[in-house]
């Protein structure tokens, strides 16, 4: 039993990236698609990312791909703590710090675009981590730190935490209005300026990763006792998530950084605190 | 006496002695020889003090004043002498403000001398592992920051002033640290304040004197409120022993004597709105500024915190305010340090943040907390000054202090830009010893949740003014040869004192198991319940765990295993991309740094302005609480 | 969000995308594609070789060919408004992508409208100096 | 390997480069791009930079201050790659022939693999280039495995 | 401040569809310096165009591949002058009706050009989706999509049937609530105004003194149009020229958004003015003289200088086009505004690179 439970973590830590890419793929067929365009088969991010893996290596120095590298280990290992019911917290930092490497692996790259990409994930940083660090508190506060022992009922008393998670993802899946720090049209995609074949994947699968872990903390919003329920519901709020997302992205044009640092920081932050201070009214009024 | 007094009394009477001899002889040889092994003394007691007491099972070690005996009336005439050269300095600096607070405290000190009839309501010190882990710091870290001063000095004029100082300083804040009476510990928080003065205001030029005048005006301000609540606690509670202070039943004026120390301990700290004089500092030599931000100084006053811990946690009518005042450094520190683009500065407004969250942890009172801020102080110690350090090195050969002239710097200075990277990733990044710090405070928060929200946006500004720094010394295009740390044109001196720091940032972060079984849960333990186990391999708290050692193995995995398996010539090498532009020489990066001088002016003034009603409020409460 | 209505509305309505190459592609009649020659009314006179704006005609008098370099052609329908005799007409079909520039060789000895195919030498660029 | 072929003929990133044509061609390359002929069908999406691109779209003559910089893409671009002249001028400078500043075509430059005719070049033209490229692409990864191994 | 950030942009960049290079000198993020670098595209075409005038009918197409018509108008109208002859009524009529198209492909072009440098990719393509419709329809009707060809000294060579009026009538008619569906989002459309509203101003007077013309200028309240002057046959119907005061991006978009409808109402005033007749006059003997002329392209006034000396080759022929006086005004708008708006203030000028070039 024990062990069919381990063998199952490891098959969520495998899929999970594997389901966002997926998604991602969705994403763009339905991007595609409010476009009024056919737009790519849904597993074209897997052909991606294996056309990328068969290209001839190119870098600028060994520091981005150790960086690369390390940002995927850190996000893969923040996705393992989290399926492994370990500490939402540390799970967070520990993302976290894949974020700053792939930020530092921009920065090892002498290149203008990349080093202005690198800036401005900092500045995304700045305005997704403390939102996402609220909502994994008040998840903390609701529940516990401790992914396995978080039970249900999150949807009900922090609906507004998971309204922000939903900028939060537009930041992370790179899409308007938020997407500033990769602006295809400004900057070519900042922080992956420098990156090539399989250098790239290898970013990109850490995008996925960290993607997983977003979408994990998304999920929990929802449970029930019967697994088979439990699972369907998680999957159809994620999906309700990205969807959310997808039609965001194609209703928007790019906002500068300065209004994504100020929208995330009062409007994502300030609903956090409303939720909060709502619950904690509720429950004096109720107890 | 015991060993452990003897070893006591070695680690501050021995750098004092020192000082006085460096100060006689005069000579660059004498004085080096006299440093460095100071500096040896100081470590070997400080370990054997941790031996000695880890005999015992880290039982408490009280020394009494009379086993110390001829030092107790030294001292008290000492302190006099130390209070009255205050006055007189006050009176050199035409500055009322000095003279006057200095007098108070002349004239309350003599006053409590007497009403102590000249000797000491408990006992005089008192060495827990508090006070163990402080001495570790001030020793280690202290000596370590003395020998790199050693070469940093070494084309200086007054060089025997400089280092009689800062034995004086380590001395004095090792003897701060140790005291259990009041009158003992006012004078050696004197002694560091004059230390402070004096290594400030030690290149002699207008804007030194002008910073060492500023720290001391707020020092010794810090010192009245200081003193005040000295008289206030033998009025009140009828003994001026730190070991005697309540824990319990702490109201109205009952809590004046609290409320100001913790106002003292800000000065100390500079935390808000006591900030300037540390942020002045920065003119000094680098090494003052190391031991300011690290090895002393600075975390007196989050020590003397600590130590109220016990009587904070049950005083809840103003613990908040102090989590509060913490609080608001932290976030305002961090935004600030932002907007920054000298080295040093972003330093020095990181430790105000750091101090802040140590302050943040004690006025959150619960026992995590406050294992989380000694946690936080043990390690940032560390940190802080290999960063300061590196920043010296670095300085050294760039000539500038700026981050921004840092780019490149990978391949110029690899040495220094390794300790710098390590610096920053044991301060911010997981698994390292601060971030379990970060960690169990977060989950500490959640207790007071107006605190989450500063630290959401804390943490995540801290991230952002390091790793635009680091990021600027990484960055730097294909290098033909590879670079190793050997090559780097560093003294040795330098390479020594960093590597020590280095190893001890991470040797300590993997062993942060034992960090706090031994060192830190003993006086946890004193007090509180224990709040937090550990197996050397993971933390767990009642909320999480959090698996140290897989992540340690890990990062080691990450950083170490691909900076060997990449190297660069195995791929190709390609230009980097300027829109199919040759730009090789014509490129040039700048950092964002959010706002302009006049706004971050405005800032400060902002959270000076929310730093001053928070410390009013602070007094205001036990008098309004009395007035009720 | 007259962008959301719309957005959504693209959602569930057929994407205005052509199945080009799965279907043919839709040349309206009169799209100026490429132009053959009927050589057998052509009488040589070289009057759409000297119009020709890109000089892509080789008029070839002794071997009484007609020569075209379809990747210079840039269907301008002027050689087919000035030859004299209406030798040349202008298809629908554009011509194709090819691996090396395409010459297409029009002779007497071919049937009407056929042509033989050859290439122009390719070049495999010149390395920086 | 057969794999990793179907990987790359399903997922060709495009980077346009605009080398002194008279835009005509430039346009009908964006109009690939766009809901009437959208390549996104073939996996291909506009990368705009020569590192993580696999096919480079050159549309116009090289002029003579763009050689360079287009020398420079080229050098940028990872193999295995391919170069598909667009339009006439692309592949023989033929409009141009006249202008002092301009060479004819692109492969006077950087080799070419594939020359697409028209003025300008239809984008149906350009997916059958496409389509045609991403068949001869095969031979020639095969060609950069063979020596990356050897 | 010391240290200052330079970034290359362009000539190859994802903003730009041709090759234009803003060497940009960056304090953190606000731009302090600007310097343009043209010339990627020069190819040297006013000497190829000198060499044969006949076959420069067709070059002169090739000067630019979005109003090659305008280029191909000019340079016509120009000859025509030098001829002394009056082109038919109907083959002016067909030029302005394609003209109008062209300004229709051009500004929706131009308009989702912003779109897409503000990253807001869905309007940019449905844009182009809307463009695509106008593109099919120059097809059906000059027989390709970029260059029509349609234009020689005398007239125009193609006519238009009746089929092809019918179908340039539906497609406009077809086309008008999709336009006017595109303009709601255009001006009501919140995160793009926040994006274009205030940025890259130019005031009136700046305009002036840059020489800005075309939709450039009339968005800074200069109420230029060439095509009041009534060339071709733009005497025959009514319009008024579309001005805005703001002179930002906003109103540079505004002003294309309004034309694309004036466009369409043009060609549909045009359309029943079509009467039988012919659609060109033949012209003999070489041209001499000096002469202009000049049309409103979709980027502003374009102006044709020819000389001519009663030879094949023309003794001078000299172009002044509306990209280049727009392009230069960039570094009027650049200073002080944000990197992010940097592709927003190029494109809202929509840069020409190949005619400024040529
Ligand atoms: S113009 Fe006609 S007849 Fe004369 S050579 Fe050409 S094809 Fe033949
Ligand atoms: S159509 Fe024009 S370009 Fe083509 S061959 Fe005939 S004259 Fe030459
Ligand atoms: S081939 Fe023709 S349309 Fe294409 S760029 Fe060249 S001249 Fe322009
Ligand atoms: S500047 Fe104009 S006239 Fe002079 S060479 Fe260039 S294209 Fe010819
Ligand atoms: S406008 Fe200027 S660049 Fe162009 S041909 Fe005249 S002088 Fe030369
Ligand atoms: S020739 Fe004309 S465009 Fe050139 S610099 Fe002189 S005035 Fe300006
Ligand atoms: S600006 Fe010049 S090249 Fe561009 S569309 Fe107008 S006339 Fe043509």
């Amino acid at each position: 039993m024990d062990l069919l439970a381990y063998v199952a973590q490891v098959l969520i830590i495998i899929l999970a990236p594997l389901a966002v890419g997926l998604a991602l793929g969705v994403d763009r067929k339905i991007t595609a698609r409010m476009q009024n365009r056919r737009g790519p088969p849904v597993v074209q991010p897997f052909y991606d990312i294996g056309k990328l893996l068969a290209k001839r290596p190119l870098l600028l120095n060994s520091f981005q791909v150790v960086f690369a590298g390390a940002a995927l280990l850190f996000q893969a290992a923040a996705l393992a703590l989290f399926v492994a019911g370990g500490d939402l917290l540390v799970a967070f930092f520990v993302s976290g710090t894949g974020a700053v490497c792939l930020v530092m692996g921009a920065f090892s790259a002498r290149s203008p675009y990349s080093y202005v990409g690198g800036q401005r994930e900092l500045v995304a940083i700045l305005a997704y981590e403390p939102v996402l660090f609220l909502a994994i508190l008040a998840i903390g506060l609701e529940g516990s730190f401790l992914v396995s022992d978080i039970g249900g009922g999150l949807l009900y008393s922090l609906p507004l935490v998971l309204l922000t998670l939903v900028p939060v993802l537009v930041i992370l899946l790179e899409k308007s209005p938020f997407d500033v720090p990769t602006a295809h049209q400004e900057i070519m995609s900042g922080p992956y300026v420098e990156y090539s074949g399989p250098y790239l994947a290898i970013a990109e699968v850490a995008r996925w990763f960290q993607l997983a872990f977003v979408f994990g903390l998304v999920t929990l919003f929802f449970w029930s006792s019967d697994p088979v329920v439990s699972i369907a519901g998680k999957l159809a709020l994620a999906f309700v998530v990205l969807f959310v997302t997808i039609v965001i992205d194609n209703i928007t044009a790019r906002l500068t950084r300065g209004r994504m640092v100020r929208f995330m920081l009062t409007a994502g932050v300030g609903l956090v605190a409303i939720n909060l201070l709502l619950l904690f009214v509720v429950r004096q009024g109720v107890f | 006496m015991s060993v452990g007094e003897v070893l006591a009394v070695i680690l501050f009477l021995v750098p004092i002695i020192g000082a006085a001899v460096v100060m006689a002889v005069q000579r660059r040889q004498a004085t080096v020889g006299t440093v460095a092994s100071i500096s040896v003394v100081l470590v070997l007691a400080s370990v054997g003090l941790l031996l000695y007491l880890a005999s015992s099972s880290f039982e408490v070690l009280v020394i009494e004043a009379q086993d110390l005996y001829p030092l107790g009336p030294v001292l008290i005439a000492a302190d006099l002498l130390l209070t009255g050269v205050f006055v007189l300095i006050g009176w050199r600096l035409r500055s009322v403000l000095i003279a006057g607070a200095a007098a108070i405290n002349l004239l309350l000190t003599i006053w409590l001398a007497f009403r102590t009839d000249f000797a000491e309501t408990g006992p005089a010190m008192v060495i827990d592992n508090l006070a163990l882990i402080m001495v570790l710091i001030t020793s280690i870290v202290g000596s370590i920051i003395a020998i790199y001063a050693l070469r940093y000095m070494r084309e200086d004029p007054r060089q025997p002033q400089f280092f009689a100082a800062t034995l004086l300083f380590l001395g004095g804040m090792n003897a701060a640290v140790l005291s259990n009476d009041l009158l003992w510990l006012f004078l050696f928080w004197d002694v560091t304040t004059l230390c402070s003065f004096l290594l400030i205001g030690h290149t002699g030029t207008e804007a030194a004197r002008s910073a060492a005048r500023r720290a001391l005006i707020i020092t010794l301000g810090g010192a009245t409120a200081f003193i005040v609540a000295a008289a206030l606690a033998l009025e009140n509670y009828g003994s001026m022993s730190l070991q005697d202070f309540p824990v319990t039943g702490l109201d109205g004026l009952a809590l004046m004597p609290l409320a100001l120390l913790a106002v003292a301990a800000f000065t100390k700290s500079a935390l808000l709105p006591f900030q300037s004089w540390l942020l002045g500092a920065m003119v000094a030599p680098t090494p003052v500024s190391a031991l300011l931000h690290s090895a002393t100084m600075v975390n007196l006053g989050v020590y003397l915190l600590l130590r109220l811990s016990p009587s904070i946690v049950s005083a809840t009518s103003i613990n908040w305010l102090v989590s509060l005042v913490g609080g608001a450094s932290f976030l305002a520190s961090t935004i600030l340090a932002m907007t920054q683009s000298n080295a040093k500065r972003v330093l020095a407004w990181s430790t105000v943040g750091n101090l802040g969250l140590i302050a943040m942890c004690v006025g959150v009172s619960t026992p995590l907390a406050i294992t989380a801020g000694i946690i936080l102080l043990f390690y940032h110690s560390i940190s802080k000054a290999l960063m300061f350090l590196s920043v010296g090195a670095a300085k050294e050969h760039l000539g500038s202090e700026d981050i921004e002239d840092m780019q490149g710097m990978r391949t110029t200075m690899p040495f220094v830009s390794a300790a710098l990277f390590i610096g920053v990733i044991t301060i911010v990044l997981p698994p390292f010893g601060m971030f379990a710090s970060k960690w169990l405070i977060s989950s500490a928060a959640t207790t007071f949740p107006l605190l989450i929200f500063l630290l959401g946006i804390g943490f995540a500004g801290l991230v952002v003014f390091y790793f635009k720094w680091i990021g600027n010394v990484l960055s730097a295009g294909p290098v033909s040869e590879r670079v190793t740390l050997r090559t780097d044109p560093l003294p040795r001196m330098y390479k020594w004192t960093l590597g020590a720091l280095m190893v001890g940032a991470v040797g300590l972060s993997v062993l942060i198991g034992p960090v706090l079984r031994y060192l830190i849960e003993p006086f946890i333990a004193l007090h509180f319940a224990l709040p937090i186990e550990s197996n050397d391999l993971s933390l767990f708290t009642s909320s999480g765990t959090f698996p140290v050692f897989v992540f340690l193995l890990l990062t080691g995995i990450i950083f170490l295993g691909l900076a060997f398996i990449v190297r660069p010539g195995k791929e190709e090498i390609s230009k980097p991309y300027a829109s199919g532009e040759e730009f090789e020489q014509e490129f040039e990066t700048r950092g964002i740094y959010f706002t302009t001088e006049a706004t971050v002016a405005q800032g400060i003034k902002l959270s000076e302005g929310a730093g001053i009603l928070l410390v009013a409020a602070l007094i205001a409460v036990p008098l309004l609480l009395e007035v009720i | 969000m007259s962008m959301l209505s719309s957005s959504l509305k693209n959602l569930f309505s057929r994407p205005f995308t052509t199945k080009y190459p799965y279907e043919p592609a839709d040349l309206p009649p009169g799209n100026r594609g490429r132009v053959l020659w009927d050589m057998e009314k052509c009488i040589f006179c070289r009057k759409c070789e000297r119009n020709c704006p890109t000089s892509a005609i080789i008029t070839n008098k002794d071997a009484k060919t007609q020569t075209v370099i379809r990747h210079r052609c840039i269907a301008c329908n002027t050689c087919v408004e000035v030859c004299p005799t209406q030798t040349i007409s202008m298809v629908t079909e554009y011509s194709k992508p090819d691996i090396a520039p395409t010459v297409h060789v029009f002779s007497v000895d071919l049937p009407r409208h056929e042509y033989r195919v050859e290439h122009l030498p390719r070049y495999e660029g010149r390395p920086k100096d | 390997m057969a794999l990793e072929d179907k990987m790359r003929a399903r997922s060709p990133w495009i980077m346009h480069f605009d080398t002194g044509s008279c835009n005509g061609c430039d346009l009908e390359v964006w109009a690939l791009l766009t809901p009437r002929y959208d390549v996104e069908r073939f996996g291909a999406i506009n990368r705009a930079n020569p590192k993580q691109a696999d096919i480079l779209l050159i549309t116009g003559p090289v002029t003579k201050r763009c050689e360079d910089r287009l020398r420079n893409l080229y050098e940028q671009t990872p193999e295995p790659k391919l170069v598909i002249a667009c339009g006439n001028c692309a592949s023989t400078g033929a409009p141009f022939h006249n202008c002092y500043n301009v060479d004819g075509g692109v492969d006077k430059v950087i080799p070419v693999d594939l020359y697409v005719p028209g003025c300008a070049c239809r984008p149906e033209a350009l997916i059958d280039a496409l389509v045609l490229g991403l068949s001869k692409w095969r031979e020639k990864a095969a060609g950069t495995d063979k020596e990356d191994k050897g | 401040m010391g240290r200052a950030t330079t970034i290359p942009f362009g000539p190859q960049h994802a903003a730009f569809l041709e090759p234009l290079n803003v060497k940009l000198t960056l304090d953190e993020e606000t731009v302090v310096g600007a310097v343009l670098n043209q010339g990627y595209n020069h190819r040297g075409m006013e000497y190829a165009l000198s060499l044969d005038y006949r076959k420069s009918q067709y070059l002169v197409e090739r000067v630019c591949g979005i109003c090659s018509f305008h280029h191909s108008s000019a340079y016509c109208q120009g000859m025509e002058s030098l001829y002394g002859i009056e082109v038919p009524v109907r083959a002016k009529l067909i030029r302005t009706i394609m003209m109008e198209c062209q300004r229709l492909t051009s500004h929706l072009l131009a308009l989702g050009h912003i779109a897409e440098a503000v990253g807001y990719e869905n309007l940019f393509m449905q844009c182009f989706r809307e463009r695509e419709h106008v593109m099919m329809l120059v097809n059906r009707v000059s027989g390709n999509r970029v260059h029509y060809s349609m234009n020689v000294i005398g007239g125009v060579k193609r006519d238009l049937s009746p089929e092809a009026v019918k179908d340039v009538q539906a497609t406009i008619r077809d086309l008008r609530p999709r336009l006017e569906e595109l303009r709601r989002v255009f001006s009501r459309d919140s995160t793009l105004s926040k994006r274009t509203r205030g940025v890259g101003k130019l005031s009136r007077q700046a305009a002036t003194e840059w020489g800005n013309v075309g939709p450039v200028s009339r968005a800074s309240g200069i109420p230029r149009d060439i095509r009041q002057d009534g060339f071709a046959a733009y005497s025959m119907v009514e319009f008024k020229p579309v001005v805005r005061e703001e002179g930002d991006s906003y109103a540079r978009m505004m002003v294309r958004m309004d034309e694309c409808l004036q466009a369409a109402d043009i060609i549909e005033e045009c359309l029943p003015l079509l009467e039988d007749g012919p659609v060109a006059v033949q012209v003999k003997g070489h041209p001499k003289g000096e002469t202009f002329s000049r049309v409103e392209a979709p980027r502003g006034e374009l102006f044709y200088y020819i000389r001519a000396k009663g030879t094949l080759g023309l003794e001078r022929i000299k172009l002044r086009t509306p990209a280049l006086m727009n392009v230069a005004s960039l570094l009027a708008m650049l200073p002080g505004c944000q990197l992010a708006d940097v592709p927003t203030i190029t494109v809202s000028v929509d840069p020409c690179i190949c005619c400024t070039d040529r």
